[in-house]
C-alpha cells in the first residue's frame, strides 16, 4: 500500500503502466524535463528517457495531431494539455480527428491514446485557467471522458484509460491535486470507464457529482447531519458514455435528484443527466430534478470567484428544498 | 546537393524535362528502373482517366463530390516513386494519384467520394492515411508517424501533402515545426496550384516563394517544376536521403496547376481566364511523362492506347461495381465509433434498427 | 416586397445594412470575389469594394481574431467560416476572446461582431460539411447563437445581429438555403434576438425545433393531420440566450414536450431545454418531455446519413407516442 | 536600411549600447530627445521596482500570480518610445513596462495580477489591448487592429509583442502572415528570453534564429540586443516607418533574458544553471540604459537615487490601495457578460445576490 494524493496517483499511473508497456510516450508543455508545471510527469523523464518521455513546442494542435499519428503508428500516447483552457488550439484535431478516425476508417486506424488536463476552479488563478469543459468532449461522439475524485480512482481510472482501446480524455481535479491522500494497492488494478460510484447510499434523493465537487458534496452532508434526510451520493467518474443505469436506478428508489457541477449551468453536463433521467424515471420523480452549477458568466478573476463556485452550503439548501417539496 | 543548388532564396526552379519531355538538365536525370518508370507512367494514365470519368460520372448525377487531380499527375507520381513500401503518405484531398501509387485501389478511392467511409479501410499493409479534409492537420500526424519511426527505429519515412492554400494554417505551422524540433524522418510536399477554391495563391501568402517557408523552421527548402515527373522524383529522393541519415524534415515546393475545378461543385470560370488555364496546358505532366518514356521506347504509342482503353474500361467497371455497393448499413454506421457500442448506442441503434424495419427508411 | 430564398435573404441582410452602415467589412474564405461557395456574399465586393468585401488566407483562428482587432478599432466585421465543420481552428478565438473581451476589460472593449457559418446536414456532403455544432456555442457565456428557419426571419435576425452591441454566431441551416422563397418586405425590419416564434399553436403537446427541422415538423404535422392532436409548433430561433418563457408557457399549456434538433443527442441542445422546462414547468407535465435527435455517432458519409437525419415520419410517430401517454 | 543590413540570414545582431552602456555604434544613435529619454528611464526604473515588489508581495502571500519582467526591460521601452500616442499596443503576458510606457496605470498592472478585471479597463486614451493569456492569440487582434487603421485611413500602427515559445503557436503563423498579406501597419517584436517556462528556446524551433521566420511571411525581419535600448528603439522606427508608408509588418526578435521566474509559481532552479542567469546579468539592460544617460547628464546618481525612493514609495502605496480596493461585487461579475443581462443570468444573479445576502459568503 502506498499512501498517495491526486497528484500522485497520476504519476504513479504513469510511471507503472510506462514499465509494463514500452509503447507508451508521454509528452506535452513542460512535461519532460521539468515534469509539468504541476509535476504530474515528475520523474519519468529520467526513468524512461527523453525518446518516452519530452517537452514541446507551444502548440497544442501539434501536440494531439502528433499523438494521432503515434497512436497509427505502434505508440500509445498520453498527452497533457497544460490547463484545460488551453486545450482550445488542439481541439480542431480532437473533435475532427481523434474522435473519428476509427469511424472514418472503419476501424483501420484507431488511436488508443490519453489527453490529460488539469481543470477547474477555486485555485485563485490567472484567467483560462480555471474552466470546466466536460460538455465540449463530452457531447462528440468517439470520444471518453473521464474525471476522477480520488487518488484510488485516479490510479485505476488512468491505467484503464491507457490501456483503452480508444481515445480518452481525462480531466483531473486540479484544486483536490493535493488535497488529500488515500491508501492504494501496490498491486495492479484498474477502475472501469463507464461506470458510476455510489459513495454513500441513501434513499431519500440522489446527489451526482464529481471531480472536486463530489467532495463539496461530502461536505454539505455535514451541515444537514441533522435534518434526517438519507442522500445517495454518486460519483459520476465518468461522464462520457455515462452510467446511465446507475444514476436512474437510484433516482428510481429516491424520486429525487440533484447534479452538482462546476460547469457554467446553460447547455452543461447537468442538463443531459436530468434530461436522461426523466425520459427514464419520469414517473418516479417525486420533484423536479435540479442542477447546481456555476452561473452563465465566464470563470471571474480571484477576487470575484467565490460568486462563481459552489459551496457546501448551497448544496446543503437545495438538498434540503428538493427534499421538502411534495411529491 | 540539390536543396543546397536549389536553396528558394536563390529563385530558381528545379527542372529536368522540358514541356516536350525532352532532358534539358542530363546531369540530374536520374536512372530508374524500367519498371518502375512504367508503373509511375500506368498510374499516372490511371489516375487521369479516373479523374476525368468521375467528373462524369458526378456530371450524370452518379458520383457526389469528387476533387479533380488533373494537371498535378507529376507532382503525386515523381515522390511517390522515391519512396519504399515502407514509407507513409498523409495525404490533403487531392491525391488521388498518390494513393493508387502507394496502393489505395481506385475502388477504395471511388467508394470514398461516392460517400462511403468503407472506401478510407484500405488494406492492411497500405500506409496511407485516409482522406483528410480539415486543412492543414494531415501535417502533424505525419510528424507523429515520423516520431514513432525514428524512436521505434523503423525504416520509414513520411510524406505529407498540402496546397499553397493551405500553407496559411497555424495546423500548418505547428505541424512542420513540431517535426522540425524532433528531426523527424517526414518531407512535406505542398502542391502549389496557385489557386485555393477561388482564392489565388498571392493571398495564401506575401512570401516570393513557398519553398523558402522551409527557413523559418531551420529546414531545407526547393521549388520545383512540379509538373515535371523526374524533378519531383529526385528532389523527393534527396530528402527521403535526408529523412534516413537523421537530418530531419524537408520542404517541397511543387509548381503546378489545378487544371480542373477545385471540386465538382466549383465553377472556376468565375474567378479565372480561360488564357491561364490554356497557357499551363503547354506543361502538362502526363504529355511530357508520356513523351519522356516514348523516347527511351519503354512505350510506345500502341501500347498506350491499348493502356488507355484497357483503364477506361477499368475506371467504367470499377465505378459500376462501386455504384451497385449501394447504401451503407445501419450497423456499419453505429459499429466503428468506439471499439465496442456503449450500452447508449447499443439502445440508439436498436430503436433506429426498429423503426427502419417497420417504417423503412 | 421581395421574394426571397434563405441565402438571399442572408445577402440582402448584408447588402442592405452595409450600405447604411460604412463600418461593416465581410470576408472569409473564398468570400471576397466569388461571394463565398453558396454565394451569400455575391456581388458584394463588386458594390463595396475589396477593403470592405474580400478574401482571406485559410486560418480560422486569424479570421476569428482580426475580426476582434477590427470590432475593437471601429468595424464591424460579419465573417464567414466557409462550413461550421471548419469553425474549430478558429474555436479558440471564438471561446477564449469573442465571448470575453467585454467582461475581461470591464467593457472598455466591446465587440459588435458576427460570426456566420452554414450548418447542418441533408446535403449528401463530404465529411466536416454536415454537423450541427450548437452545443458548442451555446455553452459559452458571452455568446449569442442565432438560427433562422425562414427567410423572412434570416433578414430580421442577420439584421439585429449586426445591430448587437455584442458578437452573435449566426449559423445558417444550409439544406433549406434554396428550399423555398418567401415575401419579404423592402422597408427596413427586424426581428429580435432572443425571441422564439409560435409557429403553430396548439394545446396538446409543444414541439421545439429551429432551422432546418422545423419544416421536417410541419411536415410531420400533415402525417398526423387525422389524429385530432393539437401541436403547438415553437421556432425557437435564438439559441442562445433562448426563449425560456415562450416555451415554459407553452408546456404549461400543453403539458408535454418534444424537441427535434439534427444535433447529436448526448448533451446536446435538447438537453437544456428539456432540464430547463422541468425546471420551471415540472407540476404541469403530462408526460416525460422527450428529444427526437440525431444518434450519438458522427455524421455519416452521404451513403449512409439517411440513419442520421430525421424524417417527418419519426416525428410523427413521436408526438403520437408521447401524446397517447397517459397524464 | 536597418532591416537589410541586419538580414537575419546575415547572422549579425543589432546593438549599439555595449554592456557598460558605452555607444558602440555611434552612426547608429538615435537622436531621442531629452524629456523622452527621461521618461523612458523613468518608466523602466518604475518597472524594475514594481517588478521586484510584485514578486515579494507575492512572496507574503499578498499578491496573486505574477510574471516577472526582470532584464526585459529594454525590449519593450525602445519599442514604446519609438511610437506614438496614436499606436495600439497588444501585448502578451509579460510587458509590463511596455504597458506603463503607453498609459496603462500601475494601479491597473496590479490589480489585474491581483485578481481583478477592473485592472484591465484601462483609461480611455489608452491604446492597449488586455494582457493577452492563451499563447500567440493577441498576434491576430493585432493585424486586426492594424487592417482597420488601414482601411479607416487613420495614422495608426500596432505593435504586438509575443515570447519565443509563442512562435511555435498556429496563432502566431495566422496572425503574422494575415497581416502580411493585406500589407497591414504593424511590427511585430518577439522577446526571445530563451525561456518558455522549463522549456529552452531550442524547442521552440530549429531555426537558427526567430528573425528568420519573417522570411516565411515575405516581410522584413531583424535580430536586435533585445537589453539595449537604443538598438530596440531605432529597430522598432524603422520598422514603424515602413508600416506607414503601406509597406507591411515587419519581425523584430529581441535577444533577451528572462532574470526571474516564469511566474511566481515557477522556480526556475529546476531548469537553468546559476551561471547562466549570472552571466546574463552583466547585460542588465537598466544598468546599460543608466550608464548611457549619466554620460549624456541627462540624470545624475544623486538624481536616480531619488527617483528609486520615490518609486519605492509610490509602489508600496500603489499596492496598498489595490490592497485595499478587496473582492470584487456580484454585480461586477454578472455585469459585464452581454451589454445588458439576458433574462436568464438576470435571474441567476438575484438568485445569488439573495442567496449571498442571507448566508453570506
Ligand atoms: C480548416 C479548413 N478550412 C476550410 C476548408 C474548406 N476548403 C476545402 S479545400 C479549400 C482550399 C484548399 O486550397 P489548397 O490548400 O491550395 O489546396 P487545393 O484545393 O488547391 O488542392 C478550402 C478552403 C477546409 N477543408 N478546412
Ligand atoms: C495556448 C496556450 N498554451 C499554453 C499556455 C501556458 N503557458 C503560459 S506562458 C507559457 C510559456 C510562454 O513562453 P514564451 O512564449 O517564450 O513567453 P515567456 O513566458 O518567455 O515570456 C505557456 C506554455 C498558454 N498560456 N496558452
Ligand atoms: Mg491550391
Ligand atoms: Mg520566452
Amino acid at each position: 500500500m502506498a499512501l498517495l494524493n491526486i497528484l500522485e496517483a497520476v504519476n504513479k499511473a504513469l510511471e507503472t503502466e510506462m514499465q509494463k508497456d514500452p509503447s507508451i510516450v508521454v509528452y506535452g508543455e513542460d512535461a519532460g524535463f521539468e515534469g509539468g508545471v504541476f509535476r504530474a510527469t515528475a520523474g519519468l523523464q529520467k526513468q524512461f528517457g527523453v525518446d518516452r518521455v519530452f517537452d514541446v513546442p507551444i502548440a497544442e494542435a501539434a501536440i494531439v495531431g502528433s499523438a494521432i499519428g503515434m497512436a497509427i503508428n505502434g505508440l500509445k500516447p498520453v498527452v497533457e494539455m497544460q490547463f484545460s483552457g488551453f486545450m482550445f488550439p488542439g481541439y480542431n484535431q480532437i473533435v475532427t480527428h481523434v474522435a473519428r478516425f476509427r469511424n472514418r476508417s472503419r476501424s483501420k486506424y484507431t488511436l488508443p491514446l490519453v489527453i490529460r488536463m488539469p481543470y477547474g476552479g477555486g485555485v485563485k488563478a490567472l484567467e483560462h485557467h480555471s474552466e470546466s469543459l466536460e460538455t465540449l468532449f463530452a457531447h462528440i461522439p468517439g470520444l471518453k471522458l473521464v474525471i476522477p475524485s480520488t487518488p484510488y480512482d485516479t490510479l485505476g481510472l488512468l491505467r484503464s484509460a491507457m490501456r483503452d482501446p480508444d481515445p480518452v480524455i481525462f480531466m483531473e481535479p486540479k484544486r483536490i491535486y493535493r488535497a488529500f491522500k488515500q491508501e492504494v494497492p501496490d498491486e495492479d488494478y484498474t477502475v472501469p470507464i463507464g461506470k458510476a460510484k455510489v459513495v454513500i447510499p441513501g434513499k431519500d434523493i440522489t446527489v451526482v457529482a464529481w471531480g472536486a465537487m463530489v467532495r463539496e458534496v461530502e461536505s454539505a452532508l455535514k451541515l444537514i447531519e441533522n435534518d434526517n434526510i438519507s442522500v445517495e451520493v454518486i460519483d459520476l467518474r465518468t461522464i462520457a458514455p455515462f452510467d446511465r443505469e446507475t444514476i436512474v436506478e437510484s433516482v428510481k428508489k429516491t424520486g429525487r435528484l440533484l447534479v452538482v457541477h462546476e460547469a457554467v449551468k446553460s447547455f452543461g453536463p447537468g442538463a443531459e443527466i436530468v434530461a436522461t433521467v426523466q425520459e427514464k424515471a419520469f414517473y418516479y420523480l417525486a420533484a423536479a430534478p435540479k442542477r447546481l452549477t456555476a452561473p452563465d458568466i465566464t470563470v471571474p478573476l480571484p477576487k470575484g470567484e467565490h460568486h462563481f463556485m459552489i459551496d457546501p452550503k448551497q448544496i446543503a439548501l437545495e438538498i434540503r428544498n428538493i427534499v421538502s417539496m411534495k411529491a | 546537393m540539390l536543396f543546397d543548388q536549389y536553396n528558394p532564396l536563390k529563385k530558381k526552379v528545379l527542372q529536368i524535362l522540358d514541356n516536350e519531355g525532352q532532358v534539358i538538365n542530363k546531369t540530374l536525370e536520374p536512372s530508374i528502373p524500367d519498371d518502375v518508370l512504367l508503373k509511375m507512367y500506368q498510374t499516372m494514365t490511371l489516375g487521369r482517366i479516373a479523374d476525368i470519368k468521375a467528373i462524369q460520372f458526378q456530371r450524370q448525377g452518379r458520383m457526389l463530390t469528387y476533387a479533380p487531380n488533373m494537371g498535378q499527375e507529376a507532382a503525386q507520381i515523381g515522390p511517390m516513386a522515391a519512396t519504399s513500401d515502407n514509407d507513409w503518405l498523409a495525404v490533403s484531398f487531392r491525391e488521388l494519384n498518390a494513393m493508387l501509387y502507394k496502393g489505395v485501389t481506385l475502388e477504395q478511392l471511388f467508394l470514398y467520394w461516392y460517400g462511403n467511409e468503407a472506401g478510407s479501410k484500405y488494406n492492411d499493409s497500405v500506409k496511407v492515411l485516409p482522406v483528410n479534409v480539415p486543412i492543414g492537420s494531415q501535417i502533424s500526424h505525419a510528424a507523429g508517424l515520423a516520431y514513432a519511426a525514428k524512436i521505434q527505429k523503423k525504416d520509414e519515412v513520411v510524406i505529407a501533402y498540402i496546397g499553397d492554400g493551405g500553407t496559411s494554417h497555424g495546423e500548418f505551422h505547428e505541424g512542420i515545426n513540431f517535426g522540425a524540433v524532433f528531426n523527424v524522418p517526414m518531407v512535406i510536399i505542398i502542391q502549389n496550384n496557385h489557386w485555393a477554391i477561388s482564392t489565388p495563391r498571392a493571398k495564401a501568402s506575401k512570401a516570393e516563394t513557398l519553398a523558402q517557408k522551409a527557413i523559418a523552421y531551420g529546414i531545407p527548402g526547393i521549388q520545383v517544376d512540379g509538373n515535371d515527373t523526374l524533378a519531383m522524383y529526385v528532389a523527393t529522393l534527396e530528402a527521403i536521403k535526408r529523412a534516413k541519415l537523421g537530418q530531419g524534415p524537408s520542404l517541397i515546393e511543387a509548381i503546378t496547376y489545378r487544371m480542373g475545378p477545385h471540386t465538382t461543385s466549383d465553377n472556376p470560370k468565375i474567378y479565372r481566364s480561360d488564357e491561364e488555364v490554356e497557357a499551363w496546358k503547354e506543361k502538362d505532366p502526363l504529355k511530357r511523362f508520356k513523351n519522356y518514356l516514348l523516347n527511351k521506347k519503354i512505350i510506345t504509342q500502341a501500347s498506350d492506347d491499348a493502356l488507355n482503353q484497357e483503364y477506361n474500361q477499368l475506371v467504367l467497371s470499377t465505378f459500376k461495381q462501386v455504384e451497385d455497393s449501394g447504401l451503407v448499413s445501419l450497423e456499419e454506421v453505429f459499429n466503428h465509433t468506439y471499439q465496442e457500442m456503449t450500452p447508449l448506442l447499443k439502445e440508439q441503434y436498436n430503436d433506429l434498427k426498429k423503426y427502419e424495419e417497420t417504417e423503412g427508411r
